[in-house]
């Protein structure tokens, strides 16, 4: 039963977000596409919830919802808001590796596992149940992402910390004030 | 069952505002579609977590209720001024 | 003399090199130190020649550049015979060069001198260098240095022929040279210098020792086989001391020398001449050498018809190599010898020429016999000698060749060295002829007008080198044979 | 957009429970989904609701970036300094254990936690500030910087 | 104390330049950020060369973040083949710092000189990261740190035209690591694992499954999109071009290097070279590939006016030999390639730092530009000649022993083809080193040049260039301890893999 | 579930059926308020359609919802859950009408003329 509805959501939010995806990369007005990627990121949220990563689903909720659209529409502040055309022959490479990328993917996933059955590898490598039972009782926290991402692999995380930093600071010495005034010439504002 | 029921039901609205917002035709109805779409999306994973019996899930659907009015007021704005860190205008309270 | 000392002696000029690029501000002081430094190194060098007679054979390993492969040096006598000359010959050029370059008043005169320490550092160096690699480096060196000494005067004619230059001989040594060496290396597993060669039981074929003879022949662009010969003209846009210590003995007889060294230490004798994997290079080098001689013949420029001669007069020594035979090989380290102080000579009164009288075109030569008669007596002396004719050094070094030739029943190679003979005597006899014979022009000068003392006298010198030489062939040619094996 | 005066109430009304539950994801994150980054996000959303309501300079005046320039280098620093704390206890690199002897674990999370929490959101911020405030209308003089850019680098290399 | 230190050093040649740079950020001043950087890269060189001497002894040095054992936690892995590309990065890296302070300080304003230092911090300890990380997602994660950082270091080149190439290369960059992590997500859904080891020990049970196939694919060309390899170049020349002159250095020497590293990594360790080269034709079409790259690098080279973008594109030849090296899967071959690999980034990091001297001089890059400097500033142009004849191959130059060591290889391997394709790539590159070297030498100075352009870098500039030539021709005349190590780090890898 | 017809089993009858018409209202109205925004022909009454239904579904459905949730963690959350949306939602689309009005978006007045008001 539960199983039955989540494959129906589960397919029913694939369809939605096909939907989303054909509607942004026609669309030419980046405005109503920023909008629609904020949408995007509330269906990919959805879907995520229905798999069960609720971790997921959260920072792609405040992230994607929230911030980017944000974002973007603060970019189109700088720039142009619409998409300037491109030229068919670049379109035909773009067309050509999204092709042969999804031809491989579906390629690859002839031989995958089934989807939620038990057997699959990854449910049967030993890191299943350090992370799962065993971080119990090691970590002692009920939030087994937590454990896995602080603990178990931190060092990880360590990197997504630096990399969300890099962001930053590339961000502020790309569009931080005083650009402009480079070799002794001063800035003017501030 | 009835959380099923219920999630059936706000699919379908779902769906149904989906079109609105790929129609458009004003840049306001997607506007609105987007937004009413959040809040079915604040339905849809409260419901799942009733479902799943998840009820944690909760803290994403009031995550969703708290940052969706931020994307709706950043793109209201930037359709007023064409930019997001104008302060505005004080003196204007013409409104209400 | 203790075995450390070759790497001292090739290190000798580039240190030295030091103290001339200081003093570039004091011209004398700067030419006094090349000069001692040359004389130094012919001291240094004359010294290995009576162990090396005595049968020693020196060798010392500096360091490993590759697992199993070193920077080392190795003296034999033909090694010792080619430095002897450059040794010998150096400090008389730099006397010679002094001369021209102030009486030209040539500019980057300190970075000339530099230069030619360093050029003949690296002829030193691969006249010691016990196995290919190490002969490599010091090939690549000299193509490095003397390309600033052939760009000397930065204008166009020299940027361009500095470019085609530096082009053929480094494709060639980079295109050819290098990958042969690597494939030797591959197949051999050795690329020492060895007496009898090193591809004995390798097993290499016939058809595929062919092909690698040729990667040599032709990745030794220094010895200016057709077609790649054009680096060798075009680098006569040079001053005259450069043509004459470098493009007449240095750089052309580091070609030559290399062919000859991969003939015999690497291929072996024995080996060309079962496989007969030569046999093809000797139509090529006759080809070069009559197609020189008569390209010769047309070229008005007197150092560039010196250039063709010289193209020629190297394939003789391509020629005693390909053959396959330990006499015609012997024979052609006898001719670099012979023709190094042959052509020296010749370059030199070029240069003595052109310095005297500002003309270097074979047409307005006409009666400068009788203004620089010293001149125009050792030119002829040179050239009679690059003929072949007795009492002049390179009379041995072509009759020992055509005895090759015989010893390997090559009957048709005589009539080569016939015929380039005449050409040679067309060529190289009508200069003299000309000034001697013919009256001068309006402009000519009428009295004695030699070239400055400092370009005369190492002329001479080296014309008196072709008589003496004649007498000393013989042992010239044992002491070398010594180490080709014995010479049939 | 302070004209909004609906908007502007309801957003004041919302921005301060908007910072509330960013402390909840921030310190609940070890019992329900969130952690450091999510809390780091929503905090940083709410700050920036401050700004689109109020503009950026008012904002900027409320968070300083000093502040966030300060925050997101310590946010990373008391991360990589937990690992290098549990070194300098003689554990390996991000051993929690060694922090103390019973829950070492659990502190460690919360610290590391706290690290990314600050860092991202300051980041978050720090990105909209320069986005933003580089907008049209917020700064009226740099329109003549929008018409010269491209010779601004007349006198750089060419 | 001191042993514990040893044992740390893996972690703490990461952490150390990964936390010097929120320090620099924090310090918020030019010469402060810049002491720092020297600092942080050069205690990374010094732990990098003490790493590389522990996985001489013990043949591999392994650390496990979090006391975590491996698989459950990051295992940090470090035998002779990252430890050499790590000497390589650090190396280079301590190097910048010196050569740095005046060459950025000319080129970006003194605000955001902090930042730039902090970014090259960030870039060098993901550089390190990839290279010392024995965890496949881990590689990703620094993978990211630094491309983050190199895409707005480049932006930050003097020219307009920065923004535009940094912008190019993020996108291929993106499409490149996400090319990867699709890579590593298909991996370790057929394994369960992330752990290079163990996803070694755990991938020949499910070689025969198409997932694991088109992983390979997604990793291969995700990692040939970083480094470079002909169809998916067009990012680097204008990176390398408009990029800062510290910056062109630091990630012409590094950047490129270290994806490779990176994907034979994947190549070798993880999947095996039974499997890569033997079950699946990687080999041929890897050589292809670099053959083609070889050929088209340098034939673009000849036709460049400037030197940057000429070297930018000498590099994409240089990177052809490379991957051509690996390509032949052979204990030679992987030896080779590896070798090419140091000496290249020796060579392009000693040429990008001797151009970006002359450009601190005339401020401008064009070939024309630089006519005459031979005797303007004779130890720069002396540098520069030293690393174009290494870069053609000229004997006692790191060039040389490339060269010979690819050679060889390639003979022993029978592919004649590539062979020949080598050397016509280097004769080649006498063209267009030899423009450059006939500009600087040959052509007299423009009349209209004052007198104040005279006169040589500054000396933090030359020391850096020519530290790298010293260690240039050090390799040049004596390579045999490179060639040991690169040997053993060949046979381990192709050893190893199967 | 219906163990004994105990108070306390009676009570969990009746909030069963509560809450069960309480989704299946809150349901149904946002699929009418879906099919409003479809149908309806011009933006304000789009927002009109969407404004109240939306809201009243919501409400509806989260009542449901909190109907069965025990008195916790889990009743706050929805609780604010519904108080955040209802505070938001309307405003979001106020200043959404309000703003479509200054831009000049006009509603469709005429019944004949069945075209949606646009001006951009």
């Amino acid at each position: 039963m539960t199983i039955t509805a989540s494959l129906a959501l589960n397919f029913g939010m694939l369809v939605f977000l096909t939907a989303v995806a054909l509607a942004l990369a026609r669309w030419r007005h980046l405005f109503p596409v920023a909008m629609l990627t904020g949408l995007f990121s509330l269906l990919s949220a959805s879907l995520f919830t229905v798999l069960s990563a609720p971790d997921v689903a959260l920072t792609e909720a405040a992230v994607g919802a929230g911030i980017t659209t944000v974002l973007f529409l603060a970019t189109f502040g700088l720039t142009r808001a619409r998409e300037k055309p491109v030229e068919p022959s670049r379109r035909l490479i773009g067309l050509a590796v999204t092709v042969i990328t999804g031809a491989i993917l579906i390629y690859a996933s002839l031989d995958m596992p089934h989807f939620g059955s038990p057997d699959t590898p990854v449910q049967q490598h030993p890191l299943r149940d350090k992370y799962l039972v065993d971080s119990q009782h090691e970590i002692h926290i009920p939030n087994t992402v937590t454990a896995v991402l602080g603990s178990y692999r931190g060092y990880d995380t360590l990197g997504e910390v630096a990399v969300v930093f890099t962001a930053g600071m590339g961000a502020l010495m790309l569009l931080g004030r005083g650009r402009r005034g480079r070799r002794g010439r001063k800035r003017t504002k501030e | 069952m009835m959380y099923a029921a219920g999630l059936a039901g706000v699919a379908v609205t779902m769906l149904l505002i989906l079109i609105r917002v790929l129609l458009g035709p004003t840049v306001y109805d997607r506007i609105l579609g987007i937004n009413l779409f959040g809040t079915k999306t604040v339905l849809v994973i409260a419901l799942l977590a009733f479902l799943g019996g998840r009820t944690d899930y909760l803290d994403l659907a009031l995550t969703y209720a708290l940052i969706n009015f931020i994307g709706t007021v950043a793109v209201l704005k930037f359709m007023q001024y064409g930019d997001l860190g104008w302060a505005g205008d004080v003196e204007d309270d013409s409104d209400v | 003399m203790s075995d450390v000392w070759l790497a001292w002696l090739v290190a000798w000029p580039v240190v030295m090199a030091l103290p001339v690029a200081l003093f570039g501000r004091w011209p004398n002081l700067r030419e006094a130190i090349s000069l001692a430094t040359g004389v130094a190194l012919l001291v240094g060098v004359a010294t290995f020649i009576g162990p090396v007679a005595a049968g020693a054979r020196p060798s010392f390993s500096v360091f490993s550049i590759l697992p199993g492969l070193d920077l080392a040096f190795a003296l034999e006598p033909f090694g010792l015979i080619f430095a002897l000359i450059a040794a010998a010959l150096w400090p008389l050029t730099t006397l010679y060069a002094a001369g021209y370059m102030r009486g030209n008043d040539e500019p980057h005169q300190t970075r000339f001198f530099v230069c030619f320490a360093l050029a003949i550092s690296a002829a030193i160096g691969m006249a010691f260098s016990a196995n290919l690699l190490t002969l490599f480096v010091f090939y690549e060196m000299m193509t490095l240095t003397t390309y600033p000494l052939v760009t000397h005067h930065q204008d166009v004619e020299s940027r361009d022929s500095g470019r085609v230059y530096i082009g053929i001989l480094m494709v060639t040594s980079i295109g050819l040279f290098l990958p042969a060496i690597v494939i030797t290396w591959l197949i051999a597993g050795n690329v020492d210098f060895t007496p009898g060669g090193v591809f004995a039981d390798t097993g290499l074929g016939g058809l595929a020792a062919m092909g690698l003879y040729g990667a040599f022949i032709y990745g030794v662009g220094k010895a200016a086989v057709m077609p790649i010969h054009r680096w060798l003209p075009a680098a006569m846009v040079a001053p005259t001391p450069v043509s004459a210590l470098l493009h007449a003995v240095a750089v052309v007889k580091a070609g030559a020398f290399t062919v000859l060294k991969i003939t015999v230490y690497i291929f072996g004798i024995d080996f060309l001449q079962v496989t007969g994997a030569s046999e093809p290079f000797v139509w090529l080098a006759s080809f070069t050498l009559l197609a020189a001689s008569i390209v010769a013949i047309y070229c008005d420029n007197l150092k560039k018809r010196l250039a063709y001669s010289t193209i020629g007069q190297l394939s003789y020594i391509v020629l005693g190599a390909a053959m396959a035979s330990r006499l015609g090989a012997a024979a052609g380290g006898l001719h670099i010898v012979a023709h190094a102080f042959g052509k020296i000579t010749l370059f030199f009164c070029a240069g003595a020429i052109y310095t005297a009288v500002h003309r270097k075109y074979v047409s307005q030569l006409n009666g400068l016999g009788r203004a620089m008669p010293l001149t125009f007596a050792a030119f002829t002396v040179a050239a009679l000698s690059l003929i072949g004719l007795p009492p002049l050094a390179g009379a041995w070094s072509k009759w020992y060749l055509m005895s090759g030739a015989l010893d390997v029943d090559m009957q048709i190679v005589l009539g080569v060295l016939a015929v380039s003979s005449l050409l040679n005597i067309v060529y190289l006899l009508d200069i003299p002829a000309r000034a001697f014979f013919l009256p001068a022009d309006d402009q000519a000068p009428r009295g004695f007008s030699e070239a400055p003392a400092a370009c005369v006298i190492p002329l001479m010198i080296t014309a008196t080198g072709c008589v003496v030489l004649f007498f000393y062939a013989r042992p010239i040619l044992d002491f070398i044979a010594g180490s080709f094996g014995s010479t049939a | 957009m302070r004209e909004h005066t609906v908007l502007r109430i309801v957003s004041q009304f919302v921005i301060a429970p908007i910072l509330l539950y960013a402390f909840y994801v921030q310190f609940h994150g070890e019992y329900s989904p969130g952690g450091g980054f999510q809390a780091g996000v929503i905090l940083a959303t709410a700050i920036i609701l401050y700004g689109l309501i109020f503009g950026v300079e008012a904002a900027r005046v409320a968070v300083p970036p000093t502040l966030l320039r300060i925050g997101a280098s310590l946010g990373l620093l008391i991360y990589g300094g937990t690992g290098v704390a549990t070194i300098l206890l003689g554990g390996n690199f991000l051993d929690y254990d060694r922090l103390a002897a019973h829950g070492g674990q659990y502190y460690g999370l919360i610290v590391i936690e706290l690290g990314v929490g600050i860092t991202v959101a300051s980041v978050m911020i720090a990105i909209f500030y320069v986005f933003a405030g580089r907008g049209r209308q917020n700064n009226p003089d740099e329109d003549e910087d929008h018409g010269q850019a491209d010779d601004y680098d007349a006198d750089d290399i060419t | 104390m001191i042993t514990a230190f040893f044992n740390q050093m893996p972690v703490l040649v990461v952490v150390v330049p990964l936390l010097a740079a929120p320090l620099c950020v924090l310090a918020h001043r030019a010469f402060a950020a810049w002491l720092l950087y020297v600092l942080a890269s050069w205690s990374a060189f010094g732990m990098a060369f003490l790493l590389f001497v522990q996985a001489k002894i013990a043949g591999q040095v392994s650390y496990a973040v979090g006391d975590w054992a491996p698989p459950f936690g990051i295992e940090l892995v470090i035998d002779t083949y990252s430890a050499l590309v790590l000497l390589l990065v650090t190396g280079v890296a301590a190097l910048t710092g010196i050569y740095a302070r005046k060459s950025i300080a000319s080129e970006i304003t003194i605000e955001r000189e902090y930042l730039v230092f902090a970014l090259m911090l960030l870039c060098l300890a993901g550089l390190i990261g990839i290279t010392v990380t024995g965890d496949a997602f881990n590689l990703f994660v620094f993978l990211e740190i630094s491309s983050l950082s190199s895409y707005a270091l480049i932006a930050m080149g003097p020219k307009r035209r920065a923004l535009l190439s940094s912008f190019q290369y993020l996108i291929m960059g993106t499409v490149g690591g996400t090319f990867l992590l699709i890579g590593i997500g298909l991996i370790f859904m057929m394994t369960g694992t992330l752990n290079m080891a163990d996803l070694a020990e755990r991938l020949p049970g499910v070689y025969d499954t198409r997932t694991v196939q088109a992983g390979l694919a997604f990793v291969v060309v995700g990692l040939s999109l970083k480094a470079a390899l002909m169809p998916a170049h067009i990012w680097l020349p204008n990176a390398y071009t408009y990029a800062p002159s510290t910056v062109s250095a630091f990630i012409a020497a590094t950047a490129t290097k270290v994806a490779v590293y990176a994907l034979f990594r994947f190549v070798f360790t993880i999947f095996g070279v039974g499997y890569a080269f033997g079950s699946l034709p990687l080999g041929t079409l890897l050589l292809t590939l670099a053959a083609i790259s070889m050929i088209a690098g340098s034939l673009a080279s000849i036709f460049q006016t400037d030197v940057k973008r000429l070297l930018a594109w000498s590099s994409v030849a240089q990177m052809g030999y490379i991957v051509a090296g690996f390509a032949l899967a052979s204990t030679a071959g992987v030896s080779a390639g590896l070798v090419h690999l140091l000496n290249h980034g020796i060579i392009k990091g000693a040429l990008f730092m001797a151009v970006g001297a002359m450009i601190w001089r005339v401020r401008a890059s064009s070939i024309n530009d630089l006519a005459g400097l031979g005797r303007a500033m004779p130890l720069t142009s002396a540098a520069f000649v030293v690393g174009g004849l290494s870069l053609i191959g000229v004997p006692a130059t790191a060039g040389f022993i490339s060269k010979w060591a690819l050679l060889s290889a390639l003979f022993e391997a029978g592919r004649y083809g590539v062979m020949a394709v080598l050397l016509v790539a280097s004769l080649l590159s006498i063209i267009y080193v030899g423009r450059v070297i006939e500009a600087l030498y040959f052509r007299p100075l423009p009349d209209d040049v004052s007198h104040h352009q005279h006169g040589e870098a500054p000396l933090g500039m030359q020391v850096a260039t020519w530290a790298l030539i010293a260690i240039n021709i050090a390799i040049g005349v004596h390579a045999t301890p490179e060639l040991e190590a690169t040997g053993r780090a060949a046979a381990l890898l192709v050893g190893g893999g199967t | 579930m219906f163990e004994a017809f105990g108070q306390a089993g009676l009570w969990a009858t009746v909030a069963h059926a509560l809450s069960w018409a309480c989704i299946g209202a809150g349901a149904l109205l946002c699929i009418v308020g879906g099919i409003g925004m479809l149908r309806l022909p011009d933006l304000y009454t789009r927002v009109h359609a969407a404004s109240v239904a939306d809201t009243g579904g919501m409400l509806l459905i989260l009542l449901g919802l909190l109907i069965q949730a025990s008195i916790g963690l889990v009743a706050i959350k929805l609780v604010l859950i519904i108080a955040f949306l209802l505070i938001t939602s309307p405003t979001a689309t106020h200043a959404m009408a309000r703003a479509a009005r200054q831009d000049g978006v006009d509603p469709v007045i005429d019944d004949d003329n069945d075209d949606q008001g646009r001006t951009r």
